[in-house]
């Protein structure tokens, strides 16, 4: 298992998620919540950190997402939309969470 | 498997309240045991019986009476935390010398031994704040 | 002094991940009663605040957004938005909402009062203004 | 001159709330008028008596209630903000039921036309926030 | 006259600063404030922001520099300091203040 | 899994302009009774927490960095930095206060426990952390 990463805090505004990533093992999962869901945005001029992020599995709440108005079809490849159950079986499916805010 | 959710937040200011009430009701549902929400920091606010909110808005502490009501859950309020903020209890009330006492039901006041034991107790600790 | 300010909200929050994008729409409502002459300003993730399409459903919180098509109503005469912040998110001004306006009197009418300008077209309305608002 | 200061954030958590007060004092003690301080968003939580916080760090909330004895000063808490929030008068708690007050003596509770009128009165608006 | 701007954010935490000088006048006054205040080091990996705006003057609150351990020699060259009064003055003297939080 | 958990506190905001820091070592001060392994990173403008020559007395704040140096006598362990926040913030190990650490039992001694890490020990401390605390 590896540690599950949350990330509630805009790229643009704050450094909290290329901290995660920065500071995230090889296998680590990243979820990302609140305006944190701005960091999953295809075509912005940070996409990259995600886009560019090997060997880190990446996933956002849709309920955030939806909120805010991003369309699915907006996001980066291969981030995973889950809802509060699966943000749930995240918590549990990884050895611990770390909250980057 | 036995949880631990700690919020640094108060009620409609941050998102952080919401995410964590959410994430709470979705574990309890699953058939998680949570066995504690640490309120800290100005997340303490959460536990007052005096707000009304609009009525097109959720009413946010309302929320976490009811989930607690439901599932026999420990909200803890950080007495220092708590002090600082003005949120009191019956004992807190005589003990400084307050008049008046404005903490929800099913919320108590206590130390931060309990976010200690918490931690120790649980599987995971989830944090929400800003 | 004249009667009329130059009132401008400077807006530079992302909505619901706080309250202060709903919040300052509060005091431009209850603003709308007092005359001045109005404009917002959108910068940083403040330009989040106008995107179209929110759905706060599964959030269980108040959409607020399509409170700001309504604001023409509110006697807001200007909405400015960054250009650098909203190009830096991939967005265009087709991704956000549009805002008529209309005067009663002169029956002026404008479509969309949503405009993107630049940052040096920015800091002249930021000086022109008598009050600035910040949240 | 005549100022108006507005405060968005709580005591305690950001120290927003100390640079509006340390402002607001020395521009009384240079002379000058300080027509209201208005306090929006979190900023209704320095409106408390019953915060009660440790004896070696400052009073927040009484250093405000001083100032206002002080220099009669116009201490104005949004009635929006303030139910989201839970600070309470008496007014406040028989419109909407409430069976405590809270508010701190020398603040008062009004609307967002309170600090309308204090940015169209005053030379000066200065904001203090998170 | 021109116009005060107050900047209390850490220049490493969010733009504030940035924002500030780009959005500001020829002639502006900037007030570095509560975490601010660490816009006025010299020698980090921002110091440019305040040592290259050109027709800028820069202040700092220095009850918060003492707080934060800030020694005088470590400030940029210009950056002129205030106690609360000096606030006032600098309001006072100034069109109006904004606030870049 | 042992009774003696890792605990690792990850401060990652700066001292005084909010109250994180402040509670996050009370939360540090109070966990001394519970017999865990403590560590402490800290990390961005985290590592202004541990800046020597406070001197709040113009603020008329609580002056808490003092009570950094008695972290040893409180179960801490091990203090953490951030190499890369520290450079770009134009701070050494010189600019940082000095926290000693002594076990009573063994005698074993340790002048500083202050210590600086690059990205990837920091990544690896973190993982073999049972749990980690934010604030």
């Amino acid at each position: 298992m590896a540690d599950l990463y949350t990330v509630n805090k805009s790229p643009f505004e704050k450094n909290s998620l290329e901290d995660a990533i920065r500071f995230s093992s090889e296998g680590a999962s990243i979820l990302l919540i609140e305006d944190g869901v701005y960091g999953a945005m295809a075509g912005t001029a940070v996409s990259d950190l995600v886009a560019g992020a090997t060997g880190r599995k990446f996933y956002a709440l849709r309920a955030d997402l939806k909120a805010r108005g991003i369309a699915e079809d907006r996001l980066i490849d291969g981030v995973e939309l889950v809802d509060y159950a699966g943000f749930v079986d995240l918590v549990v499916n990884h050895d611990k969470v770390q909250a980057w805010l | 498997m036995k949880l631990a959710v700690q919020v640094n937040e108060g009620p409609y200011q941050h998102q952080a309240t919401d995410s964590a009430y959410h994430f709470t009701k979705a574990a309890l549902e699953k058939g998680h045991e949570v066995f504690r929400v640490f309120f800290y920091h100005d997340g303490v606010l959460n536990g007052t019986r005096l707000t009304t909110p609009p009525q097109d808005d959720r009413n946010i502490v309302n929320r976490w009476v009811e989930l607690a009501e439901k599932y026999d859950l420990d909200l803890v309020l950080c007495v220092a935390a708590a002090q600082r903020r003005g949120i009191v209890d019956d004992g807190e009330a005589e003990r400084n010398g307050k008049d008046a006492t404005n903490i929800a039901p099913k919320f108590r006041i206590s130390g931060l031994g309990q976010l200690i034991e918490a931690a120790i107790q649980c599987d995971r600790l989830v944090v929400f704040g800003d | 002094m004249s009667d009329v300010k130059k009132f401008m909200y400077l807006n530079r929050r992302a909505p619901y991940g706080t309250i202060y994008a709903w919040e300052s729409l509060e005091v431009v409502l209850i603003g709308a009663a007092f005359d001045q002459e109005v404009s917002l300003m959108f910068v940083d993730d403040g330009v989040f605040q106008l995107v179209k399409g929110s759905d706060t459903s599964e959030s269980d919180m108040k959409n607020f957004t399509p409170t700001y098509r309504t604001l023409g109503d509110y006697g807001v005469r200007h909405m400015y938005v960054d250009k650098a912040s909203l190009e830096a998110r991939g967005l265009t001004q087709d991704d956000l909402i549009e805002v008529a306006w209309e005067d009663w009197e002169t029956e002026e009418e404008v479509d969309n009062i949503v405009e993107i300008l630049d940052s040096k077209e920015i800091a002249k309305k930021l000086e022109e203004s008598d009050v600035v608002f910040s949240f």
